[in-house]
């Protein structure tokens, strides 16, 4: 399989689970090294299976995870949270650390929230915590998988309306989403992979995807989630 | 050059020390398994917070936590004795405690010691089990002692096991403590030895070869024992299916993220953004 | 001068122990540091440790010389030098001040006695035993002595066996009322150590070690012969206890 | 009737073994220190199957959890210089070994013995942390150290720390082996106490007092270190909703099931079913 | 609050979440002692909140729960949850005890898994095999609290059915079930019972509750239950 993004494209990924949607993003971070193949950002570009552990930390401040678990640091207030990378990886000075995280943290409005620690919020302020952790990175590439499947129906809103603003402002970003939400991704994304085991099934607009899919595949997975969605 | 070491003896010694052997394991399995008893029980109290008990326990396990073993074993030893000869002297009383065998004493001290020690961890693990277990035993009728019985203690075990094991192994090294009451185990036994050739070094390596394989041959059991309990987790579930790893493996990873447009696609402003 | 370590365990009383100001003293201690004022080309220092790592020390050369009223039998004699006698001791049998049947070492055929492994007394007894055609039944133990003096007392075991000069001062502790003190007749006493009931210095069985035993002994001879050691004697057992 | 007990010496003789206490303390924190850092490493090969490492380290673990403490001190104390000696004897080289003092051979048997035992709760410790949080590090372009550093091992420790202070309160106790090597602790300080006046059960129970207090008071540092290290847990979340069970204290339930129809409600048959 | 059942009847109970209702269904198991009040089986009477052990477990013999996380006994395999009451409470030999299992197990259409441990069995699966060691013990009544709820989407419909066919088989039966499957509910209720915090909203056959609504409640309650299947 091949895929090419271009910089400031909003890439939503669709596919049955079990397709490899995870693992292909969890290459794309490095958290999981491809058995063959290559990744390549601008003009860097690394060769699975062997990426020496310097590379792959230069490759991962490339790109930056939204992970469905939220994976905050539990022992760290929000603020905290979202220095962290800034002080051990970037370097920076704590005052310089924390004027970016106050900034990102006012962002997805959780500024009032600043020195709790995660299980003090509730699902979707982690969500959005875990998104200012990412973006105070500065990445090329954002990666979100999922970000709202764990979340109560109730607060999965607010999580979306965060992704949709930052994909609104920061017109620069590369962002690469799986969802099943799917009438998000056909609003916020630019283009849609549809993917299922053995690879890319087809990809395009939203438009393309959602109303004329060329694919069997496609249209029996669409089908499959809109009879879901009226039965429960 | 005198014969500083003599190697022949660390293994001539080893026949004449396992002669010990069986005291050492009495003490080490009656302990184990009075300290489980009253270690369970010493749980359950503090679990159910059972008003003057959990006190009562409470203080125990922490004087013999915070008490050298050797210091337990001197009291139950020395003082009861000395306790019964003020009795008998204020009294004009004659108890004689010289008919309870020495050996008694010990198994006394060492079970309350592995109690105490052990209460902790018993306690942990039957707060582990699952309560929806617990609720379901309940639910079908079962009384209090049924529930602990036949589901409490049964989950609560796999979770103990290694603690117990290592309690266990611990137990069989410390049983050379047994000596200041004159008990001899394996270690009072290579003392005794040693007293009459003045070869204390070649016996404490014959101990140690001797505890070492015991050790190795205790773990596994516990290995075993283990195995056996969790039976039930082994067993697996529907395999991941292979085929989704196959294809993983076989098929290659090209992606690209490029600063310039490729040619291949372009951004597609989305029609209906918000 | 070189320094020579001198293992002794800081027990028991008065041989070697630790005074109220944490001092070690005791006559074997003082003995040495009595040696050492006369001996210029070695100095001595002192290193406590537990009793049975005595003699592994002086195999190891952790030490060089233990102080700690050792006696002598064949086997030790083996690996370690002994120095003169220091100390002349009188051995005892405790027993209960109503025991009519021993009177005499040959007596403890088939009675019961508690020891220490390693110490001589307890040697003794497994010497007897080996010829005896009626042995006498050895309980082993770590007990201290004050408890065993007290198992006879209560009539745990028959006897034990055990120096004199220990004997008073643990009477004097703990005024055992019921029991006695049998001393035993110089026939008895060689049974016991095969010779007259000294102790010793060890030293190591080492060219260095036979050097330093050559000193330590003409030190011995010294302060024998200028009364140091009567001094000595006088000051922690109340008599003359110095080999003549 | 003799005097069996001397009460008063129980107490007059804690000032005097006290002053042993700092040699206790020595030993505890250095091995407690090295034991640690040597058991964090043997976990790290562990947990990574390092090659050689990974065989080494089990062999040692095992030997140590396999003998008494007390050989392992008799052989690094004593095995070291007899094997010098014959090294000595038969290349006629002149090392001595006795020159380095007896404490740092104690304190290196004590740190390898901990950190074999603590090596196990360490890997348990370091293999529970959420594997989420060490990918966010990763994510975040830490490198394999800081990951350690900043994720692992705070969160490791929260898990390891009630195991690790048992082996603290453990360790305190145990430092009275170190006088087979001629290091003077407070029971050694105690036995020699007790070889001048001749009242060995007395200087026990005054080490039983003096290490009850101390194991009280490293439980409650150790009970003040899990709040500071649990902050972020004790932080309490929005709490239930206090109406309803408000609610549901004050009203009464009344539920009957009869065998009779009631009155109130006919049963009323389904009017679709499958 | 007040509440009267009758035999055979199956009563469906509906509530916002929090409203109450596993507390309810605990009550009437006693695995949740209420603080106040009695619980009528039959003749036997039992009042609040003092109940001694032995009424307790004679209580509990009337009534078998069904647990919305199965909570089946992990160490032993489905023949053994299943005989596992029949042997320890009702003091059934083992032979017998096997001879009901099986006859239950078989109705739950699990005989090929008989000897197979929770762990290998899908939750649909483990949640028959909850059914079935309820209805072993031969309850009056029988509780179903949320019996699918922790389930996956296709994994619903097998526990569904059998509840349903349940139902048919054993008209004397009573069963008392908590769902937030409304359509099933409204399949196989002969009563519904609306609950919230402050008690019973209202009750009533399930046409009266779904198509003709008295309470302002409850139609609020069914709204918001249709808007979140539509937007899913
Ligand atoms: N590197 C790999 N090589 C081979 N197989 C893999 C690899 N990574 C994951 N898999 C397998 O492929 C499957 C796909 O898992 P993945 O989590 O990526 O699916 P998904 O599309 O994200 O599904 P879901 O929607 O449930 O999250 C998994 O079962 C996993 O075992
Ligand atoms: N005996 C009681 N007394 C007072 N309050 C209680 C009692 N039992 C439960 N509660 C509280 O009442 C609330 C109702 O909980 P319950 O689980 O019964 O709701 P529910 O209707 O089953 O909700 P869900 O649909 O989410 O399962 C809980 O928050 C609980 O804290
Ligand atoms: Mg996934
Ligand atoms: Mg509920």
């Amino acid at each position: 399989m091949n895929l090419q993004i271009d910089t400031g494209e909003v890439v939503g990924i669709i596919g049955p689970s079990g397709a490899g949607k995870s693992t292909l993003l969890r290459c794309l971070n490095l958290l999981e090294t491809p058995d063959a193949g290559s990744i390549q950002i601008n003009d860097q570009k690394f060769v699975a299976p062997k990426i020496a552990d310097r590379d792959k930390i230069k490759f991962r401040q490339e790109t930056s995870m939204v992970f469905q678990q939220f994976n905050l640091f539990r022992q760290k207030t929000v603020l905290e949270n979202v220095t962290e990378g800034l002080i051990t990886v970037q370097k920076r000075s704590k005052a310089e650390a924390e004027t970016i995280a106050r900034t990102q943290i006012e962002a997805v409005g959780l500024t009032d929230r600043i020195d709790y620690y995660p299980q003090q919020l509730s699902g979707g302020q982690k969500q959005r915590v875990g998104i200012a952790r990412s973006l105070a990175m500065q990445p090329n590439i954002l990666l979100l998988d999922e970000p709202t499947s764990a979340l109560d129906t109730e607060l999965v809103d607010e999580v979306l309306i965060t992704i949709q603003q930052v994909v609104e402002t920061q017109k620069n970003l590369t962002v690469i989403i799986i969802s099943h939400e799917l009438s998000f991704i056909r609003d916020v994304a630019s283009r849609i992979v549809v993917f299922d085991v053995g690879g890319i099934v087809e990809q395009g607009t939203p438009t393309e995807i959602f109303t004329t899919p060329k694919k069997e595949r496609t249209k029996q997975f669409l089908q499959s989630y809109q009879r879901q969605a009226l039965t429960s | 050059m005198p014969k500083l070491i003599d190697f022949p003896l660390i293994f001539t010694n080893i026949p004449r020390l396992l002669k010990a052997l069986p005291v050492t394991l009495e003490i080490t399995f009656f302990a184990m398994i009075f300290g489980l008893i009253l270690g369970l029980l010493l749980a359950v109290i503090k679990i159910n917070k059972i008003p003057v008990l959990s006190q009562i326990s409470a203080v125990f396990v922490s004087f013999i936590r915070g008490t050298p073993l050797l210091v337990q074993l001197y009291i139950s030893y020395y003082a009861v004795p000395i306790l019964l000869k003020y009795i008998n002297y204020y009294n004009h009383t004659n108890f004689n405690v010289n008919a309870v065998p020495a050996l008694l004493f010990v198994l006394i001290a060492f079970s309350l010691n592995e109690a105490a020690y052990n209460s902790e961890n018993i306690r942990a693990a039957l707060l582990s089990v699952d309560r929806g277990e617990i609720e379901a035993a309940q639910s079908l009728g079962m009384t209090k002692w049924q529930v602990l019985k036949r589901v409490t203690i049964p989950n609560a075990t796999v979770v103990a096991l290694p603690t117990l094991g290592n309690a266990f192994i611990g137990l069989m090294k410390n049983t050379s403590l047994a000596f200041v009451a004159s008990v001899v185990d394996m270690t009072a036994q290579g003392q005794i030895l040693a007293g009459s050739n003045y070869r204390y070094f070649e016996v404490y390596l014959s101990l140690a070869i001797i505890y070492w394989i015991m050790t190795i041959i205790t773990e596994q059991i516990l290995k075993l024992l283990e195995k056996r309990l969790t039976i039930f987790q082994k067993a697996t579930q529907v395999a991941a299916p292979a085929s989704t790893r196959r294809f993983w493996q076989r098929s290659r990873l090209e992606v690209a993220v490029h600063d310039q447009h490729s040619t291949s696609h372009e951004a597609v402003q989305s029609p209906n953004r918000i | 001068a070189t320094t020579v370590s001198v293992g002794t365990s800081g027990g028991p009383k008065p041989f070697t122990y630790v005074d109220d100001n944490n001092k070690l003293v005791g006559y074997d201690v003082d003995t040495v540091r009595a040696i050492d004022k006369v001996v210029p080309e070695y100095k001595f220092t002192f290193q406590k440790m537990e009793i049975t790592s005595l003699l592994t020390s002086l195999d190891s050369g952790r030490i060089q010389v233990a102080a700690n009223n050792f006696a002598s039998n064949p086997q030790r004699r083996e690996k370690y030098y002994y120095s003169k006698p220091v100390f002349r001791d009188r051995d005892v049998l405790v027993v209960l001040k109503d025991n009519k049947s021993i009177k005499k070492f040959d007596d403890i055929a088939g009675k019961t006695t508690i020891g220490t492994p390693g110490v001589n007394f307890t040697t003794a007894v497994e010497k007897f035993n080996k010829v005896a055609k009626n042995p006498s039944k050895i309980t082993y133990s770590n007990e201290d002595a004050a408890k065993t003096l007290q198992d006879v007392q209560d009539g745990k075991y028959d006897y034990v066996l055990i120096d004199k000069v220990l004997y008073d001062n643990y009477q004097k502790t703990y005024h055992l009322d019921k029991i006695k003190a049998i001393e035993l007749d110089s026939k008895d006493t060689k049974k016991i150590s095969a010779s007259i009931p000294y102790s010793y210095l060890l030293v190591e069985k080492t060219p260095e070690g036979k050097k330093i035993l050559t000193a330590i002994n003409k030190g011995i001879t010294k302060i024998q012969s200028n009364g140091t050691a009567a001094k000595l004697s006088q000051k922690y057992f109340n008599g003359n206890y110095v080999p003549k």
